[in-house]
C-alpha cells in the first residue's frame, strides 16, 4: 500500500531523488552501470547507505592502506567486527572503536548509549564476552547550556547503557574546546576476551544455509543513519526525528549472553550486527566476505510498527540486532537459544551461490542487485590535499615563555580548567568495578583488568590530542600513538596492538584531506616503530557546524598485556620521601 | 551450605558473587538458579545479586519480584533461610515485601560508583557476626536508586529492632538515616547497596566484604551442628 | 478495548529528588514563581473493556504500576466514542 | 498560583522498551487482553498565574521538561475554585 507512494525508478532518474539520499550524480551513473538498469527506491536506498562514507571509506580508503595491521600476534586485522590479538595460553584481546557523533550531537542520550550498544556488538559478535569499554568525548568550552546539557546527557546516556549490561566502563577521556561547540565526539570502545576456538566471522558461506534474524525487532527508527552520520551537521539535523535510534541495554544483555552461546555451537557459520545501514550491511557484507549471494524474504522480518516497506525495513537503524547464517536444518538449535534468553528470532533467507542479494516482499522481488556492487564497487576517491597556508607560519613561530609571576595562581588556572581537572564527576557515573577484574580504576594513565585463572592482565587507554595535530598533523600523529603507549607502559604492560578512530572534518576541503593525510602517515610511522599494528577502527568525517570543521582528532585506542600482575603500576605517588626521577629528554 | 546465586534476565553480578561465596567461604555447593526455577528449597542460602534485572523498568524490582523463582525464595524466607540481596537483589525483595522500604532515586539523581565507608550498626546478625559493632567498612556502591525511603514509623521500628545492619558514613544517596542495609524483623533476610562481593581481595581495592561471607557461612555451620 | 491512563505520584511527605533537581532548573533558567514540583508517571494502556475493568485496573495499579510503600494512584478510563 | 499538569510521551515510532516490558510483566501475571502500554511522565507544578501562562508553560516543556526530539507533551491547567 505505502509501496505505492514510493517514486518509481524513472522518477528516481528523472526528479534526482537519489540526491536526497546523499548520492551523487556520477555516483548514480555508476550505479545504472553496475546494475544494468535503473535502481528502484529500495535499491537506490541501499546504494546510499553501503556507499556513504560510514561504510565504504570512500574517502579514507587510500590513507587507512598505510597502516601497518600485521604482526606475529594479531589474529585478525580490520575487515571484521573488531580486531583479533593473541595473548597466550589459547586466548586472545578483541577489540575495536567507533563514533557516535552525529547522533549524539541531535539527540546526546541515546546517540551515545546506542554508540555503546553497537561497539558491544561488535565485539560479542567475534565470539568475545566484552570486558571493558572505554570512550573518547570531545565537547566545547562549558560556558554555554546547550554543551552543558550535551556533556551531561552523553555521560549519562554512556553511563546508563554500559551499566545495565554489565560491562564495566574503565576509561576514557574528556576534552574541551571551542572547536567542538555545535559538533561534539563521542567514540567509544569495547576491549573483550576470547578462546581462539571461539572466534568467530561474519561470513554468508555454505548454498542453502539459512540466514537468520536474532535480537529486538526492527521499527522505524534510524532509518538513513549512516547517510546521516556522513552528512555535516546543520539547522536541519535537529528536526531528523526519525534518524533518532532509542537503545535498549535490557535487550543487548539478552542478545550478549544468547551470542555466547550461540557461538558454541558446530552449526553457527557466520555472525554479525546489523550496526550501520543495519539489515543492507549485514546481508551484503557477510554475502561479499564469503563470495555468495543471499535471498531474503522481508515478509519474515520481525517488525514493531505496521505496515513497514522493504525500503523501510533494509534501511531501519534499530538497535540490538544480529544476522546469523546457520547450517542448513539446524535451525532449531538457534531458536531454542532464543527462546531461553526471550528474543525475537526468524528464519528469513538462504545462502546462494549467485552473488546477488535478492529480495523478496509480498511475493514480489523487490531489490535484486549484486553483492559486489554494493561493497567492493562502492567508489573510492583520491582527493587534492593542499598544504594549508596557516602550517608555514606556524611552524615558523618560536615559542616565547610567558613570565610567570606567582605559579601557585598559574598552577591552579591550569588545574581548574575543564580538560585538566578531574574527571572524577563522569567515571563516579560509569560502573567502572562490575565483573571485578578492575585492578586500576578510572584516574590512572591506563585501566589494567586482571585475566581471572591467570597470572595476566590487560591495559588499556584512549588517547588524542588534536590541538597538536592541528598545528602539525604528522608529528601531532605520531604522538598520539606514542602517548597511548607511554599510557600502556607506565601501567606495566607491553603494548601489543591499536584501534583508531579518524574524526575530522570534510575530507572535500583540500585543507583538511592534507591533515588527514598527514596525520595518518604520522600514526602510521609511529606504529611500525612501537610495532603497534592497527588491527580495526573507524572513521568519522563531515565533522562540520555551519562550514566550521572540528580540530583533525585521531583518538587512539591501545591495549597491552601484563605478563605478570605482579608489575602493575599506577600513577599516584606511594609515600614521602619517595624519589622522583625524569626520563627522557 | 548449599548455596543458590539467583539470576534473573538482567543481572550483571552474578558471577561476581558466585566467586564471593565459592572462593571464600567452604560452602559444598555453589550454583547459579535460573529466574525460571520453581524451587529454592534445596539451598541453605540464597544470594540474589545486583544488576539490572528486566532493564530497572517501570520501577528496580517491580518486575523481578514475580519472576516463578520468587514465589520459592518467599516460602524459604519463611521458613527462616538465610536470604541476602545486594543492590538490585535488595530492590528485588523490597518489591517482594521481605523487607521493609522502597528505594528512590539518589538525591543529586546520578548513577554512583565508588567506594564508600560503610559502618556495621549490628553484629548480632547472621551476617556480621564476625565484625564489630562501629567497624567501618570501605565497600564499593554502584546504583542510581539507592535512596532509601520509608516511613517515620517503620524507621522507629527498624531502629528499636536492631534491623539497620549497616549505615553510611558519609550521606551517599540521601538515604533516610543514612540506611545502607536492613534486615527483616526475624533477622534472616539482608539487603544492601553497597557490594560485599567487590571487595573480597585486597588487591583490588578492599577485602571488607568478606566476614559478610564468612559469617553467613559460619552460622549456617554452627546452627546446623546444633540441630544435627 | 479501552484507554486507561494510570496517574502515579509519590506520596506527600516523600521527599522527590526528581522534582526537587526540577524546580531548581527551571528557577535556574529564569522561569519564576514555580513551586512543589512533583514527576510522576504517566501509564497509558489499552485494556479489554467489559465486566470488572475497575477491578482489574486497581489490581494491575497495586500489584506492579504503583508500589504502595512510596506512591500513589489514580487512573482515567476514556472509551472511544462509538457510532 | 495555579497547578499545571505536563503530560510527556514519547513519539510514535519511538521505541519504548519500559512499555513493552510492563505489557509483557502485566501478561505473565494473567492481565489478558492488555495491548499498547506506554510508560511516561507526568510533572506536576504550581506556577504563578497570569499573563503569557501559557506560553511559559510552553517554554518550560520544551526548554527542559520534554525532550522535543524524542517526546511529545500536552498540559492541563487546573484553578483551584476561588471562594
Ligand atoms: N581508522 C581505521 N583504522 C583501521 N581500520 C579501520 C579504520 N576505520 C575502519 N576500519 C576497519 O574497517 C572495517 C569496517 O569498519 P566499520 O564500517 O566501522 O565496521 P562496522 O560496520 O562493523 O562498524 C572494520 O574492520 C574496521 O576495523
Amino acid at each position: 500500500m505505502l509501496l505505492q507512494t514510493e517514486p518509481s525508478s524513472a522518477t528516481i532518474k528523472e526528479e534526482k531523488i537519489y540526491q536526497e539520499m546523499g548520492v551523487k550524480d556520477h555516483e548514480y551513473e555508476r550505479i545504472v552501470e553496475l546494475i544494468g538498469r535503473e535502481p528502484n527506491y529500495t535499491e537506490i536506498g541501499m546504494f546510499s547507505v553501503l556507499w556513504s562514507e560510514h561504510c565504504s571509506y570512500k574517502h579514507s580508503k587510500p590513507l587507512l592502506r598505510q597502516f601497518p595491521v600485521d604482526g606475529p600476534h594479531v589474529l585478525q586485522g580490520p575487515g571484521e567486527g573488531a580486531g583479533v590479538v593473541d595473548i597466550g595460553d589459547e586466548q586472545a584481546v578483541v577489540f575495536k572503536v567507533e563514533s557516535h557523533n552525529h547522533p549524539s550531537a541531535v539527540e546526546p542520550y541515546q546517540g551515545a548509549a546506542t554508540g555503546v550498544g553497537g561497539i558491544l556488538r561488535d565485539v560479542f559478535s567475534m565470539g568475545a564476552r566484552p570486558i571493558a569499554l572505554l570512550n573518547s568525548l570531545r565537547f566545547g568550552p562549558l560556558d554555554t547550556p546547550r554543551v552543558r546539557y550535551l556533556f551531561e546527557e552523553v555521560v549519562a546516556g554512556i553511563a546508563g547503557y554500559g551499566n545495565c549490561v554489565g560491562v564495566p566502563t574503565v576509561g576514557g577521556e574528556v576534552q574541551f574546546d571551542r572547536s567542538y561547540d555545535g559538533n561534539p565526539l563521542v567514540n567509544a570502545m569495547c576491549v573483550g576476551l576470547i578462546d581462539h576456538k571461539n572466534l568467530q566471522k561474519g561470513v554468508a558461506a555454505g548454498v542453502g544455509n539459512t540466514v537468520m534474524y536474532v535480537g529486538a525487532s526492527t521499527g522505524r527508527d534510524g532509518i538513513h543513519g549512516a547517510t546521516f552520520a556522513s552528512e555535516e551537521l546543520n539547522e536541519e539535523s535537529q528536526a531528523k526525528r526519525p534518524s533518532v535510534q532509542v537503545g535498549d541495554p535490557f535487550t543487548e544483555k539478552r542478545v550478549l549472553e544468547a551470542c555466547l552461546e550461540l557461538v558454541q555451537l558446530e552449526s553457527l557459520v557466520g555472525i554479525q550486527d546489523m550496526g550501520a545501514a543495519g539489515l543492507t550491511s549485514s546481508s551484503a557484507e557477510m554475502a561479499s566476505k564469503a563470495g555468495s549471494g543471499i535471498n531474503m524474504n522481508l515478509n519474515h522480518v520481525p517488525q514493531r510498527e505496521k505496515n513497514m516497506t522493504p525500503y523501510e525495513m533494509m534501511l531501519s537503524e534499530s538497535q540490538e540486532r544480529m544476522l546469523l547464517v546457520v547450517k542448513k536444518g539446524h535451525e532449531s538449535e538457534i531458536e531454542a537459544i532464543c527462546e531461553k534468553w526471550d528474543l525475537d528470532y526468524a528464519s528469513i533467507g538462504e545462502v546462494t551461490d549467485d552473488r546477488n542479494l535478492t529480495l523478496y516482499f509480498d511475493g514480489e522481488v523487490v531489490a535484486d542487485v549484486p553483492v559486489t556492487a554494493l561493497t567492493d564497487d562502492a567508489p573510492v576517491y583520491e582527493v587534492t590535499s593542499t598544504e594549508p597556508q596557516s602550517f608555514k607560519e606556524n611552524q615558523a613561530k618560536q615559542w616565547q615563555p610567558e613570565t610567570i609571576t606567582d605559579y601557585n595562581e598559574t598552577l591552579r588556572e591550569l588545574l581548574r580548567r575543564p580538560t585538566i581537572a578531574s574527571k572524577e564527576w563522569v567515571y563516579d557515573q560509569y560502573d567502572h568495578m562490575v565483573q571485578t577484574n578492575t585492578v586500576v580504576v578510572p584516574g590512572s594513565d591506563a585501566a589494567v583488568l586482571r585475566i581471572r585463572g591467570t597470572k595476566k592482565a590487560l591495559a588499556m587507554t584512549m588517547d588524542g590530542n588534536s590541538r597538536y595535530i592541528k598545528l602539525d598533523p604528522e608529528n601531532g600523529g605520531k604522538l598520539a600513538v606514542a602517548e597511548a603507549a607511554r599510557n600502556i607502559v607506565c601501567s606495566g604492560a607491553k603494548p601489543l596492538a591499536l584501534t583508531d578512530c579518524l574524526n575530522y572534518g570534510s575530507p572535500e576541503q583540500p585543507n583538511i584531506y592534507w591533515q588527514m593525510k598527514e596525520s595518518t602517515k604520522g600514526m602510521s610511522e609511529a606504529c611500525r616503530t612501537l610495532s603497534t599494528p592497527v588491527i580495526s577502527g573507524n572513521v568519522s568525517l563531515y565533522n562540520e557546524t555551519s562550514g566550521e570543521a572540528i580540530y583533525p582528532t585521531p583518538i587512539i585506542g591501545m591495549v597491552g598485556l601484563v605478563e605478570d600482575t605482579d608489575h602493575i603500576t599506577t600513577q599516584q605517588a606511594k609515600a614521602a620521601g619517595d624519589v622522583v626521577y625524569v626520563l627522557g629528554e | 551450605m548449599r548455596a543458590a546465586v539467583i539470576v534473573f534476565p538482567g543481572s550483571n553480578c552474578d558471577t561476581d558473587m558466585f566467586h564471593a561465596v565459592k572462593d571464600f567461604t567452604e560452602a559444598e555447593v555453589v550454583e547459579f538458579v535460573p529466574h525460571t526455577a520453581n524451587s529454592v528449597a534445596a539451598y541453605d542460602a540464597i544470594f540474589i545479586p545486583g544488576g539490572f534485572s528486566y532493564g530497572d523498568y517501570l520501577r528496580t524490582g517491580a518486575i523481578a519480584r514475580f519472576a516463578p523463582v520468587m514465589k520459592s525464595v518467599s516460602e524459604e524466607a519463611a521458613k527462616g533461610k538465610t536470604i541476602v540481596g545486594v543492590c538490585n537483589g535488595f530492590q528485588i525483595l523490597q518489591e517482594a515485601g521481605l523487607l521493609p522500604g522502597a528505594m528512590k532515586r539518589n538525591k543529586d539523581l546520578k548513577f554512583i560508583c565508588r567506594t564508600v565507608d560503610l559502618k556495621v550498626e549490628n553484629s548480632k546478625t547472621r551476617f556480621t557476626s564476625s565484625y564489630d559493632k562501629g567497624d567501618v567498612l570501605r565497600i564499593p556502591v554502584a546504583h542510581g536508586e539507592g535512596n532509601f525511603e520509608c516511613d517515620d514509623k517503620t524507621y522507629d521500628q527498624l531502629q528499636q529492632k536492631g534491623q539497620i545492619v549497616f549505615t553510611y558514613v558519609d550521606d551517599v544517596n540521601g538515604s533516610k538515616g543514612q540506611i545502607a542495609g536492613v534486615q527483616n524483623e526475624a533477622g534472616n533476610v539482608l539487603g544492601m547497596m553497597p557490594h560485599p562481593e567487590r571487595a573480597m581481595e585486597a588487591w583490588l581495592g578492599s577485602e571488607d566484604g568478606r566476614k559478610l561471607f564468612t559469617s553467613v557461612y559460619r552460622n549456617w555451620r554452627e546452627s546446623n551442628v546444633v540441630t544435627n | 478495548m479501552v484507554n486507561v491512563h494510570v496517574y502515579i505520584t509519590l506520596k506527600e511527605g516523600v521527599l522527590d529528588p526528581q522534582g526537587k533537581a526540577v524546580e531548581h532548573s527551571l528557577t535556574a533558567l529564569g522561569y519564576e514563581g514555580v513551586e512543589e514540583v512533583n514527576v510522576g508517571k504517566w501509564i497509558q494502556l489499552k485494556v479489554e473493556d467489559g465486566e470488572g475493568l475497575d477491578a482489574r485496573i486497581t489490581a494491575m495499579c497495586e500489584q506492579l504500576l504503583a508500589n504502595p510503600v512510596i506512591e500513589n494512584y489514580s487512573y482515567k478510563v476514556e472509551r472511544e466514542a462509538t457510532v
